[in-house]
This record gives C-alpha cells, sequence and structure tokens, in this order.
C-alpha cells in the first residue's frame, strides 16, 4: 500500500521553488511505497486553504507544505489537527503558538538571509558610504517582508550605510531592471542594490550594464544563488545567498514520509543560509 | 406671457449642438386638449425641440418654457413624467429581456411591500392594452414582439402615465396602414380625456386626419402656426419646404427591357415559401403586405443576409448563389435595410465611413485609402441627396432620422448597383426629400437598373412600381400591374384574399390570376 | 401556417430549457464524470467543501454579475477583498465575543462598499466607463490594503471570528450559509424587485430607461455599493476562514468572479443575467478547481486544462442554442 | 444665418481638437509637471528610457486596440508575452548570430499568432464571448509556459540577441524603433487599408458589417492572429531586453495595455480607436510609472496614485468634451 502525501506549493512559477519541488520529486521516484501530489496555490492563500482541504478530503497520509505566508499555517494546522493528519511545514517559519500545532519544520529563517546578504555588503563596502537601494519582491510575500526586514536591520546599526530607494520589482528580473533604470537617473549617488532574490538581482545589473556602469560601481546582492545568478557572480553581481531548495525538498518529503509511516522525527530541522560570494561560485554551481 | 388656454408654451427655444444651431427662438404653443401637429424637413430640429421638452437636452440659455402656466425646466424625464409629460420617443428600443408589462411599468413599477407584485402589473397592463384595443400577451419578452406592436405599446405607455401632454414622435413609421388606423383610434380615445397631443409626423394625411392645429418648424427656426382646418396641403408643403411642390409623385415611364433578376421557388420554411417573380431592367417591382408578412424575410434571403433554404435565383438568365452579403454586393445587388439602427448605421461612425462600406477599392491609392478621395465622393453624395450634416465627418448618431435614412441609401447609390432592393427607403423622410428619392429611383431603372421596393405605403408602391407582388403570411398571393393595382385591391390580397394555390410556371398566368381575384373580392 | 406555427413554439420551448439549464446540464455531466472518477466525490460533505471554496468568490461573482447586467463590470472586487480582510482583521484581532465579529463583517462589508461608491460614482457621475474606474479602484485598494497592513499579514485571532470559518450548522459550513443567505436575496432583488428592474433595463438600454424615469445615476451607484459590499463580505469571510488578513489576498478573482458570471450566461453586453445562473457558473469553476487537484493533474497542466474546460462550456453552451 | 453657423464651425473645431487631443494635452501635463520637478525628466535621454519602457507593452496595447474596435477584448496578451519569451529564449540560448535572432524573434511571434488563431477561431466561429475566450488563452498560456520552461526563466544567452534590447541607433534604442515601425504600420492598416475600415465596421455594427459584405469571421480571426502575433514580438523584445524568457513575465500587462487603449480614447463599445492615441495613454502610464520611480514615492502610495492618476486621466477627458 502506497503513502499519499500532499504537498500544496505556493507557486509554481517561481525559480527557486522549482528547485525545491525537484528535491521533493526526487525523494518520491527514489522511494516506491510513497506518492507525493503537489499542488499549486498561485501565490493566493485561499487557494492554498482550499487545495489543504481537498488533500484532507482526499484522506492523505500527510501534508507536506510550503505556505505561501506564515499567517496561513494556523488554519492548515488546525485542519490537519482536526483530520489527525501529520503536518510538516518547509522554508517558512510560522510564529510559535502555531508551531505548536505543526509537527515539524524543515528550513530557516527567511530575516537570516537579508542579515546574511546585508552583512556581506556591510564588508565589501567596508566603512565607505553606501546609499542603498532595495529591490523587493511581490508586497506582502513572506520572503519579501523578511528579507527586507532582515537587511534593515543590519544597514540601521551602520551610521555610513543609508537605505535610499525601495520599490516592488514583484520578484520580476523585466520589472526590476525597469526600476533599476529609474533609480539610476534619479540617484546616480546609489552604490548597492540590493534585492530580495536573484532574478531581481540580475535585472539590476542588466540596467547596471545598460547604463554604462561597470562592476565596481555598484555593489549588487541577490538571495537564492540559483544557476543563473551564480553565472553572473563576480560578472555584475557581488554577492548572493544560498539556501537548499533541493535540501529543503528532499528533507521536508523524507520527514513526511517518516510521520506517514508513523515514525518519530525531530521537530525543527534547520537549514542554514550560507554567502555565496565569487570565491565559492564553482563550489555551488556544482550543487545542481 | 402665460395664457391659461395653453398647457404648453415654448418662448425663444434655441439650441446649439457643435456645429449645429439646431433650434433658433422657436416658439410654440399646445392648447390643452387639443392634437397639434408638428411638421418641418428632416433635421429641421423636431425630435431636438421634443427632447429638450423632455430633460434629454438642456436648451441654449434666454428661451422660456411654461408648461400649465408654470416654468417648466425639467433636469431629467423624471421631472417631464412627475409634471405631466410623456413621450414616444422616435426611436423606440424597448428592453429586449423584459416582458411587456414590465416594460409597461418601468420605472413606476407597481409594489407589494419591497417586491414587486408582478400580478397586478400583468393584470393593469392587459387592462389598458385592452382598452386601447392592442392585443397582446402582457408576459412575452420584448424580443419577440415585432416592432409594430413596441411602437403601439410605447404609444399606450405614455397614455398610462395619465400625463396632461404626450409627444408623440413619428409613431406610424414603423406600422403598416390597418395599424395606423389602429393608432388613429388610439389617438382619438387619448384626447377623449382631455390629453392634448404634440403629433410629429412627416405624412400630410395623418396630419389632416388627426389635427387641430399644425406648426412647421425649418431650419431650426420657427414658421407659424396655423388650425388644420384653415390650410390646404400646398400651403403646409409650401411653409414646410418654402416652394411649390405636389404631394402626390408623378413618375414619368422608362423603357422596360429584358429579364435581369429571376426568382424561383425561394422557400424559407416558416418565413415564407415558394416565391415567384422576375425583374426587368428599368422596371420598379414593389413588394406590398401587411406587417410579418415576410416582405424584408424575401429580400434578405435574395441579397443573402438571411439565406433561403431552397429555390433558385437567376441573374441574366444564369444562375447564382448568393450566400452572403458580400455574394450579392458582387453580382453588383445593393440592400437599404429596413431597421436603420440593427441593420443600416455604424451609430458611432462618421457620415463617409457608412458610405463607403460596401465597396472600398474605387477610394483606394496605391493599396491605401484616400481619405480625400473617400471625402469627395460623400461630399458629393451630401449634396445630390441634399443631406443636412455640418460636414461628412460628423459622427452619424448626430444626424436627424431622416438624414440619417439618406446617408443610407447614398451607401448602396456608390456601389452603381445593377439590382437595388429598398426595404422602407423613405421611412421617416420629409416630403421634399421623399421626392427627391424618388426621381433617383426612377433615374436608376431610366439607366436600366432594376428596383426592388418594400413598402408599408401604399401610395409610394402604387405612383412607384411598374408592378406590385402582394404577400400575405409568408406566401405570394398575386402580382399586378400598375394599371389595375389600387390601394383597396393590394389592401384586400394582402389580408389573405382568398386565392387559389398556384402552381403555374409562367408569371403572367399568375399575375392575371391575381388580378381577378382581387377585382372580384 | 397554424402548424408550423405550433412547430416553432416547440422548439421554443425546447431552445428555452437549452438556454436557460444548458449550463446546469454541464455542471451536471461535470460533476457525474469526476464522480465516477474520484471515490467520495459524490458525497455531501464533498458537495459542502465545494459549496464552501466557491462561497467567497462566488458572493463576489453575484456582485459583479448586478455589474455586468448593467453593461458595466467590475475589476476591483479582487483588491477590495484584500482591503477588507486587513480592515476586517485589524478590528477583530485580539478581540472577544460576536459583537466585534459582527463588526467586523459590518466594518468590511462598509469599506467594500465605499469603494462601490467611488466606483459608482466615478462611472454614473463622471461617465467614465466602469472597466477603467475599477481598474484605477483596484490599483487603489490593493494599495491602500497594503498601507493599512504595512504589506503584512493581520492576525485575526478572535474565537469567535475565525469559528465563522470554521463552524457548520447541522453539517453545513457556516460559510456556505452566508453564501445562499446572499443569493436568495440578491435572487430576490434582482428578479423581484424594482432596483433589480431597473438593473435590467439600464443594460438592456440606458435611453430607454432614462426616458422611463429610471434614475439611472442612482441606480448604478446602488449597484457598484452592493458589488462593493459583497466583495467585503467575501473578505471577512475569507479573514474568518484564513485567521488572518492579507493585503496579497483576493489576486485576480475578479477575473474568477466574471467568468462564473459569464459562464453562468450573463451577457457582457448588459441587459441578461441571473443569480441561480451565476452560482451554477461559479460551481463548474468550484467543481472543475477541486477535481483536477484531487485527480492529482500536474499543476502546469491544471491550468491548461482549466482554460479549456472554461471555453470548453461556454462552447458548448454556444452549440446547442445554435443548433436548438 | 451665415454668422450664426461660422460661430458653430469655430465650437466645432475646438471641440474636436480636445475630443482628439485632450489626452495628448493630459500627457504633456503630466510630462511637464514631473520635469519641473525632477532634474533631467526632459532630457532625451530620459524620454527614450521612457519609449523603451513602454515600447513592448505599448506594442501589445495596440494590438489590444484592434481586438476592442472590433468590441471583442484581449486578456491574454500576457500570458502571451511569457509562452513567447519563453519559446524565444529556448530557441536563441546558446546560438550566435542575426539568422538565430531573427528565427527567434519569428517564432514568438508565429507562438503568439496561434495563441491569437485559437483567440480568434473560438470568438469568430464558436461566436463565445472574447472576453471568455481570451480569459481561458490567458490560463491556457501561460500553463503551457510554465511548462514549456518547467516554472524557471529560460536563459537567452545569445549576443546577437540580446544586442537588440541593448543597442541604440543614432542614440534611439532598437526597441523604440521596433515599437515606432509598429505603430506606424498599424496606424496605417487601421486607418488607410480596407482591413482597417473593416474592424471599424465590426464594432459599429456588426449586422451592418455583414450586410456591407465584411467577411466578419475572417476579419476578427485577423485582428486576434494580430494581436497575438504582436504580443509575441513585445515578449521576444522583452526576453531580449531581460536576457531570458520568464514564464512569470508579462503578468498582468494585458490589463495596462488595455488601460492604455482605453486612455487613449478607444471606446470598449467597439467602434472608436486610433493607434496614435494608443500611444499617447501608453505613454501616459510610462511616463506616471517613471515619475513615481524617480520620485521614490513609497511603493504602497505608488498604486494608489497611480490608480488616481489613470481615473484622473480619464475623468478631466470625459469633463472637458462634455464642457466643450
Ligand atoms: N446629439 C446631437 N449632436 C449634434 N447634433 C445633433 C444632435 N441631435 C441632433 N442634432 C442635429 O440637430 C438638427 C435637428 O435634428 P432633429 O433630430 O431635431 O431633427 P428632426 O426635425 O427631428 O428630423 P427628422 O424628421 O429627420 O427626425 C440636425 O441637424 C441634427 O444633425
Ligand atoms: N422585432 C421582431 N422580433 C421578433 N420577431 C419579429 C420582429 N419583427 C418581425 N418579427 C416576425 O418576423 C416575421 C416577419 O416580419 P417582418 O416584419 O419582417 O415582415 P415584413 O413583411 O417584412 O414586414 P415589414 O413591413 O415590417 O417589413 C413575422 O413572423 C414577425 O412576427
Ligand atoms: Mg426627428
Ligand atoms: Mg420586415
Amino acid at each position: 500500500d502506497t503513502l499519499v502525501i500532499g504537498a500544496p506549493m505556493p507557486s509554481f512559477a517561481d525559480k527557486w521553488l522549482s528547485y525545491l519541488f525537484e528535491g521533493i520529486s526526487e525523494f518520491d521516484t527514489a522511494h516506491s511505497d510513497v506518492d507525493i501530489k503537489l499542488t499549486d496555490a498561485n501565490e493566493d492563500p485561499s487557494k492554498m486553504l482550499n487545495d489543504v482541504d481537498n488533500f484532507i478530503d482526499a484522506n492523505v497520509n500527510a501534508l507536506l507544505v510550503v505556505p505561501t505566508d506564515v499567517a496561513i499555517v494556523k488554519p492548515i494546522a488546525k485542519k490537519a489537527g482536526r483530520a489527525g493528519i501529520p503536518l510538516v511545514i518547509v522554508n517558512r517559519l510560522p510564529n510559535e503558538s502555531t508551531m505548536k500545532n505543526v509537527d515539524a519544520y524543515v528550513g530557516s529563517e527567511s530575516i537570516q538571509a537579508g542579515i546574511i546578504q546585508a552583512e556581506s555588503i556591510v564588508g565589501m563596502l567596508d566603512g565607505k558610504q553606501g546609499n542603498v537601494a532595495i529591490l523587493m519582491g511581490v508586497l506582502g510575500h513572506e520572503a519579501q517582508i523578511n528579507r527586507t526586514e532582515g537587511n534593515k536591520q543590519v544597514f540601521a546599526k551602520h551610521s555610513n550605510i543609508k537605505v535610499i530607494a525601495e520599490q516592488e520589482g514583484r520578484w520580476d528580473r523585466a520589472k526590476a531592471l525597469q526600476i533599476t533604470e529609474d533609480w539610476l537617473q534619479a540617484h546616480p549617488e546609489i552604490n548597492v542594490i540590493v534585492a530580495n532574490n536573484d532574478e531581481m538581482a540580475i535585472g539590476a545589473l542588466l540596467a547596471a550594464k545598460k547604463a554604462g556602469l561597470t562592476d565596481a560601481d555598484l555593489i549588487i546582492s541577490g538571495v537564492d544563488a540559483t544557476p543563473d545568478a551564480l553565472e553572473y557572480l563576480g560578472a555584475g553581481l557581488d554577492s548572493t545567498v544560498f539556501q537548499s531548495a533541493k535540501g529543503q525538498g528532499y528533507g521536508g518529503a523524507e520527514i513526511a514520509y517518516k510521520l506517514a509511516k508513523g515514525e518519530k522525527v525531530q521537530k525543527m530541522n534547520w537549514i542554514d543560509f550560507e554567502l555565496v560570494a565569487e570565491e565559492q561560485k564553482a563550489e555551488y554551481l556544482s550543487k545542481y | 406671457m402665460t395664457n391659461s388656454d395653453f398647457i404648453l408654451e415654448m418662448v425663444n427655444v434655441s439650441k446649439t449642438f457643435p456645429g449645429v444651431k439646431a433650434l433658433d427662438q422657436v416658439n410654440l404653443s399646445i392648447r390643452k386638449g387639443s392634437i397639434h401637429a408638428l411638421m418641418g424637413e428632416n433635421g429641421a430640429g423636431k425630435s431636438t425641440l421634443m427632447k429638450i421638452l423632455y430633460g434629454l437636452y438642456t436648451p441654449d440659455e434666454g428661451g422660456d418654457v411654461f408648461f400649465n402656466g408654470q416654468p417648466f425646466t425639467p433636469k431629467a424625464p423624471i421631472d417631464a413624467i412627475r409634471t405631466g409629460l410623456a413621450m414616444v420617443p422616435q426611436e423606440i428600443s424597448p428592453s429586449a429581456n423584459l416582458s411587456v408589462a414590465a416594460n409597461f411599468f418601468l420605472g413606476r413599477e407597481i409594489k407589494k411591500g419591497i417586491l414587486i407584485d408582478q400580478a397586478a402589473m400583468n393584470e393593469q397592463t392587459n387592462k389598458v392594452l385592452e382598452e386601447l384595443g392592442i392585443p397582446m400577451k402582457v408576459e412575452t419578452l420584448m424580443q419577440d414582439v415585432s416592432v409594430a406592436k413596441a411602437q403601439l405599446l410605447a404609444i399606450a405607455t405614455a397614455v398610462s402615465y395619465e400625463a396632461k401632454l404626450i409627444i408623440m414622435d413619428e409613431p406610424t413609421t414603423a406600422l403598416t396602414e390597418s395599424e395606423v388606423h389602429q393608432l388613429y383610434r388610439i389617438v382619438k380615445k387619448v384626447q377623449e380625456r382631455g390629453i392634448a397631443i404634440i403629433y410629429i409626423s412627416h405624412k400630410l394625411g395623418e396630419v389632416f386626419e388627426l389635427s387641430d392645429e399644425v406648426s412647421v418648424i425649418r431650419d431650426g427656426q420657427y414658421i407659424g402656426t396655423k388650425k388644420t382646418t384653415d390650410i390646404t396641403k400646398e400651403e403646409l408643403i409650401n411653409m414646410m419646404v418654402g416652394r411649390e411642390m405636389d404631394e402626390m409623385f408623378q413618375r414619368e415611364d422608362v423603357v422596360i427591357g429584358e429579364t435581369l433578376l429571376e426568382v424561383k421557388h425561394l422557400s424559407l420554411p416558416g418565413k415564407f415559401e415558394d416565391i415567384n417573380f422576375t425583374v426587368r431592367k428599368g422596371e420598379i417591382f414593389g413588394i406590398a403586405g401587411l406587417v410579418g408578412a415576410g416582405r424584408s424575410e424575401v429580400v434578405e434571403a435574395i441579397f443573402g443576409y438571411k439565406a433561403a433554404e431552397s429555390g433558385d435565383i437567376y441573374l441574366h438568365g444564369e444562375k447564382i448563389d448568393i450566400r452572403k452579403p458580400a455574394d450579392a454586393i458582387q453580382h453588383r445587388i445593393g440592400f437599404v435595410t429596413e431597421d436603420r439602427k440593427l441593420t443600416g448605421l455604424m451609430l458611432n461612425m462618421s457620415v463617409t465611413d457608412n458610405m463607403i462600406m460596401p465597396e472600398l477599392l474605387p477610394y483606394e491609392k496605391h493599396h491605401l485609402i484616400s481619405e480625400e478621395l473617400a471625402s469627395d465622393v460623400a461630399n458629393s453624395m451630401k449634396d445630390q441627396l441634399r443631406i443636412k450634416t455640418p460636414t461628412v465627418d460628423t459622427i452619424i448618431g448626430n444626424l436627424s432620422g431622416g438624414n440619417q435614412q439618406k446617408v443610407l441609401i447614398a451607401r448602396w447609390l456608390l456601389l452603381e448597383p445593377e439590382i437595388l432592393i429598398l426595404d422602407e427607403p423613405t421611412k421617416g423622410i420629409d416630403i421634399g426629400a421623399k421626392a427627391e428619392i424618388y426621381k433617383l429611383i426612377v433615374e436608376l431603372a431610366r439607366l436600366g437598373k432594376a428596383i426592388i421596393i418594400v413598402s408599408s405605403e401604399m401610395l409610394e408602391l402604387l405612383s412607384l412600381s411598374d408592378r406590385i407582388m402582394v404577400m400575405s403570411e409568408g406566401r405570394e398571393v398575386g402580382i399586378i400591374d400598375r394599371e389595375e393595382a389600387t390601394q383597396e385591391i393590394i389592401l384586400d390580397m394582402a389580408a389573405g384574399g382568398d386565392v387559389p394555390s398556384h402552381d403555374s410556371t409562367i408569371q403572367e398566368e399568375t399575375t392575371s390570376q391575381c388580378k381577378t381575384e382581387g377585382m372580384t373580392s | 401556417m397554424i402548424k408550423s406555427a405550433n412547430n416553432s413554439m416547440r422548439k421554443t420551448s425546447y431552445t428555452e430549457i437549452l438556454n436557460k439549464y444548458g449550463m446546469l446540464l454541464i455542471l451536471i455531466l461535470l460533476f457525474s464524470a469526476l464522480s465516477l472518477k474520484i471515490d467520495g466525490f459524490a458525497s455531501f460533505r464533498n458537495i459542502f467543501s465545494i459549496l464552501e471554496q466557491v462561497s467567497m468568490f462566488g458572493i463576489i461573482a453575484i456582485g459583479v454579475t448586478f455589474a455586468i447586467v448593467t453593461g458595466g463590470i467590475d475589476l476591483s472586487s479582487g483588491a477590495v477583498v484584500a482591503l477588507a480582510s486587513v480592515v476586517g482583521a485589524s478590528i477583530v484581532t485580539g478581540t472577544e465575543g460576536y459583537g466585534m465579529t459582527i463588526f467586523a463583517f459590518g466594518a468590511a462589508m462598509f469599506v467594500g462598499s465605499i469603494c462601490g461608491l467611488i466606483n459608482g460614482t466615478i462611472t454614473a457621475y463622471g461617465r467614465i466607463p466602469p472597466f477603467i474606474a475599477t481598474l484605477g479602484m483596484m490599483t487603489m485598494a490593493r494599495g491602500v490594503a497594503q498601507l493599512v497592513s504595512n504589506g503584512r499579514p493581520v492576525d485575526a485571532s478572535s474565537d469567535a471570528f475565525t469559528s465563522i470559518g470554521d463552524s457548520a450548522i447541522f453539517g453545513v459550513p457556516s460559510l456556505v450559509i452566508i453564501y445562499v443567505l446572499v443569493a436568495v436575496t440578491c435572487h430576490i432583488m434582482m428578479s423581484r424587485m424594482s432596483f433589480g428592474r431597473h438593473v435590467f433595463a439600464i443594460g438592456g438600454n440606458v435611453n430607454t430607461a432614462k426616458i422611463c424615469g429610471v434614475n439611472v445615476e442612482i441606480t448604478l451607484l446602488k449597484v457598484y455599493i452592493l458589488a462593493g459590499a459583497l466583495a467585503g463580505l467575501a473578505g471577512a469571510m475569507l479573514t474568518s476562514r484564513a485567521y488572518a488578513g492579507n493585503p496579497t489576498f483576493g489576486n485576480m478573482w475578479e477575473l474568477d468572479a466574471i467568468a462564473a458570471a459569464v459562464i453562468g450566461g450573463t451577457s457582457l453586453a448588459g441587459g441578461v443575467g441571473s443569480v441561480p445562473m451565476c452560482i451554477v457558473g461559479a460551481l463548474i469553476i468550484g467543481v472543475m478547481n477541486k477535481g483536477l487537484n484531487m485527480l492529482g493533474v500536474d499543476p502546469y497542466w491544471q491550468q491548461i486544462i482549466k482554460g479549456m474546460i472554461i471555453i470548453g462550456a461556454v462552447l458548448l453552451d454556444a452549440q446547442k442554442r445554435k443548433k436548438a
């Protein structure tokens, strides 16, 4: 009898998540006695609730959820608890009280990514004046909120660094490209661009290139360390932050599988962020 | 300034539209309880004047309107209705998806608590309709009601507002003779209740039959008011057009040539069955019948708009296959449709664009349409048909009804058709313009074109046609020659005069049969 | 002649039935097909679950139907859901008791009504196309929602409030009950009250409506306020179901709502539409969503199939009518 | 009489100018106001930058204008951008030379045309509302884009290809040149060719168009194919600009494109519209976006202000006309 794991996912149009899904399906193919079903909430929390309902109605053996936002975990946990289905949350850490109703968590704290990213910039500036512009993801997304928050926490501690602009790049390279063009025109003094993800960071560096700026003029940093971004590392992109998508996917699936079989698992499973600078390019490229 | 004899007085009322001074210091006084005809050429400003009364247009500064002696400045129709005014607009377009009763009570629904009392509304609608002699199922959706019935319903609705003054803007354009008589009856009944009526019409007959007084406006200016009994038709025409003119069109004869169009056993089940006729070069072929006889359907089928199911059409003796209007246009057949709004106008496009649409090729230079060429042609048509419009670039929706019709006729004249089909071509057209259009039709005939004309105006058919086919309930009752045709015979046949079914192949035979039939009955 | 008339009468009623109930037939077919494929799809529990999932955008679709019947449209409803959810959550969070719950629902509907009032005013008095008015409002309402919430989900921790989204009465989820109540009320408004008549009249022919003394502006105002209030209500319902308000809520819901209305036979040209058929339209979307998920169809393919089903349903319906 | 006629003639031309150029005035006002506020806003460089940013959705807006003028709509254009971008990038990545670049552009436009062909077929022959047909296509095209790309950006590494998005000829960015070429061609098609007349006729009165021998179905087909091809072109342009195709590209662009068309005076009821005014509409949106970004307006407020400007512009235009 195969075990069925229901896996409501927030978006199938997100690059980083697509590697996470790869991790999940790797686990799925490696284990013949489990069937993992993914659904796409299209970034709509309400759609995610529907997906959870549907899996509960279909009597799955465990739920493996990457939530659209952390607030939605509360009703998900309630529903899972009522139906007696074990629940694993991946990648986005809900608050403590909600965690009481969650069986296991795999991932990190998003704010860490922002902090690591900002600290790398502090290092690169090395005391020089930093005029920072922040490219944010879709407003309201968990990663947008926390990564931006992490950035600002660090920058606030350094008097040489000032955040002079922030806009919504919607995780989108093209949108970020356009915004950066406008920024570079309006604020020539910008010398740091921090993006909530790598796609937007790439957009920023393309804009810089189009504006005739060189790598030295601008510090650009992203998050995700996706293969494309790694290609640009050292060629415009100065740092990015790695968080193992495959590892989280595979690890989350494994824990959900164990829970489905009734085995005991560790509740908190941390996967830390790692700063990736030019030197580590090859190392991280080999992970894909 | 006020006089208790008058229900309505308009003093120095003007209205300017962009590019058009539609009304220039017009005066109009309507006696209580009288039927007051309002006449004038197309675009004279009649509808505009009435729309001002109804709160649809705001007049220019400087004029005054008194209703029942009180100053009257309606901001919206609801103000007019509350004051005691009702209107049957020129272009009625009821809410197609509401029932007859719902349309009847639109804006003043009967309620039981907060809900609509549909039963009561049905009952009362029925009552009013019965009183006025307009039999109609009140639950029917308006989309299934014929234009004529809708017109009568609109009048009944206006009556039921308990208004003191009802405006009827060309109420008979969509009606045939018999329904017109029904309308007369209704109008007189309304007058008996002490309600005054402003009756706009282009038809002299109606005006002399119904009205107590008649006022004329020309080019937006007030010309005068006369007691109907004090004026002759000729004098009235003179007031309207500013010159002498015959009321009855006298056509000249033209040589009739070989057969051009032959229609054989044309059928569209449910609409018309087994229609046979021929039209020769230079011939004007009329089609008569009551509303719903299927005349429009026959010509629509010939043109390929709503193709027939069986039957053949021959042009120059050769069988042609017309499946869509483009095929007909290819064969140089033109078609002025019956319903201006539905199948005629492109309301928010210019006069030029409306004219040139069927055939753009002549206006192309190096594969591109030349605006200049198109405007030139449109302008010459404008002059030829005396279309009243500021420019040919004006949006056609801003033209008066009659002028819109002229544009549509111009559209098909530009095609230089071999065969021109006209379905109710002079609907809403003034006397002067009518004569011009008749002249044009005869001129086309002289050039060897064939004309098919569907009309509910008996005089029009009788004075224009060489032969007239009469239809009744989708059947061809018979074809009569111009010399033998009289109003009575045609009406008789149209009412379903009991003609034996004819499977004859020879046209002439059928015709003579009908003639006898018409004579004897 | 009499024979043929009879004939056409029969034809009419047959067509009319297809016209009216064609989509219902398609819904039943879809549901039956999925029931054969999926165990437990044809259970009460599953049906209620579908209804619950549909209830929120279904309520929006009802408001949108009114707007479409007047010949207008409402693109702002999804954003209004977000705004109302944030406002509702801010009010209710940390409170207790049903008093505050009712107040929060009321506030959400009020906020929605204000958005609707603005839409209506711009459309009716400014005479600008409702497409643009509500498109502008869509952007604005989402902006305000983010401003109010600082771009973050707002916790709606109140047991009374969240119980609305969780509880069931005699096995029927509360949200479904709200949906049914709204639907019945709106159906009566649309079909049995003079307001509804005027809505149809405006969509049928706005000039005629004016001439008949219908106050077109006020009626349009009411329509958009109603649509806004219903979007607000949906926002409150979603908040109680999700235990939080969120400025990202309701993204693209307006399109689903419009699709539901149109699938239900509402004509975008105005003058035609009904609440029951709008529910059928919403259910077709809901059944399809649930079915595809339960079948475990690949999410990419889900979108493709979803698009095909929407087009297919409307196409089938149109073909049927043509033939009949 | 002559005097009054003269008088009214003057009035006409005044109104006509406002009618025709009112939005242009608003654009100029907006631009001037921002130029006063922002240093360098009124520079050639900035104007080209705005044009470049506008070029892609501006091209879509032109296609959408055709659809709207027939009385239809195209909601699928944003999704088609995504699909075309993914397809174009897959083709071009790793290749060299302009041959492949042209092939990739062609392929993107071809994919767009196919989507348009489907839209058109369903609309013209299936007689279902274009709103639904293109809404379905929107979902499907996005689904296919994700399927093809596996949900990830597709690298478009080809120097020749990306140079299109990067280069400028005599200081004019290539993308702007493409925009201008498309606009001129489409303007001629719309205003000077019989195809364009037929487009207007269908929107003006579809029955009349039929009576006048217009092949309504074929014309609609052409319109949607054109709209699809232009969306595909925009997708290819975006790909070369962003050095990658992405299934998330073009999100909500359809709404911006429709807004541009309507701001430019295209009537959603059909029969009215023009390419130059559509460009003005697109520029209003582009200038506003750029201005708000350069002013550094808070992103939440940006949305609110954006909504207000769109509504405000159309409102102002409507008011002006009413008065005149
Ligand atoms: N909304 C409008 N905008 C601009 N011009 C208009 C408008 N309505 C009417 N006109 C113009 O005003 C003049 C008077 O038109 P009106 O409709 O009152 O004529 P009418 O006497 O009713 O003619 P008809 O017998 O053809 O119905 C015409 O020249 C017409 O073009
Ligand atoms: N507006 C309408 N809605 C529905 N049916 C209609 C409508 N008008 C006419 N009909 C129906 O269509 C058929 C043919 O009517 P139609 O008016 O075309 O005949 P006609 O002889 O051409 O008369 P007309 O003098 O009006 O041209 C009749 O059965 C009639 O009831
Ligand atoms: Mg008139
Ligand atoms: Mg007819």
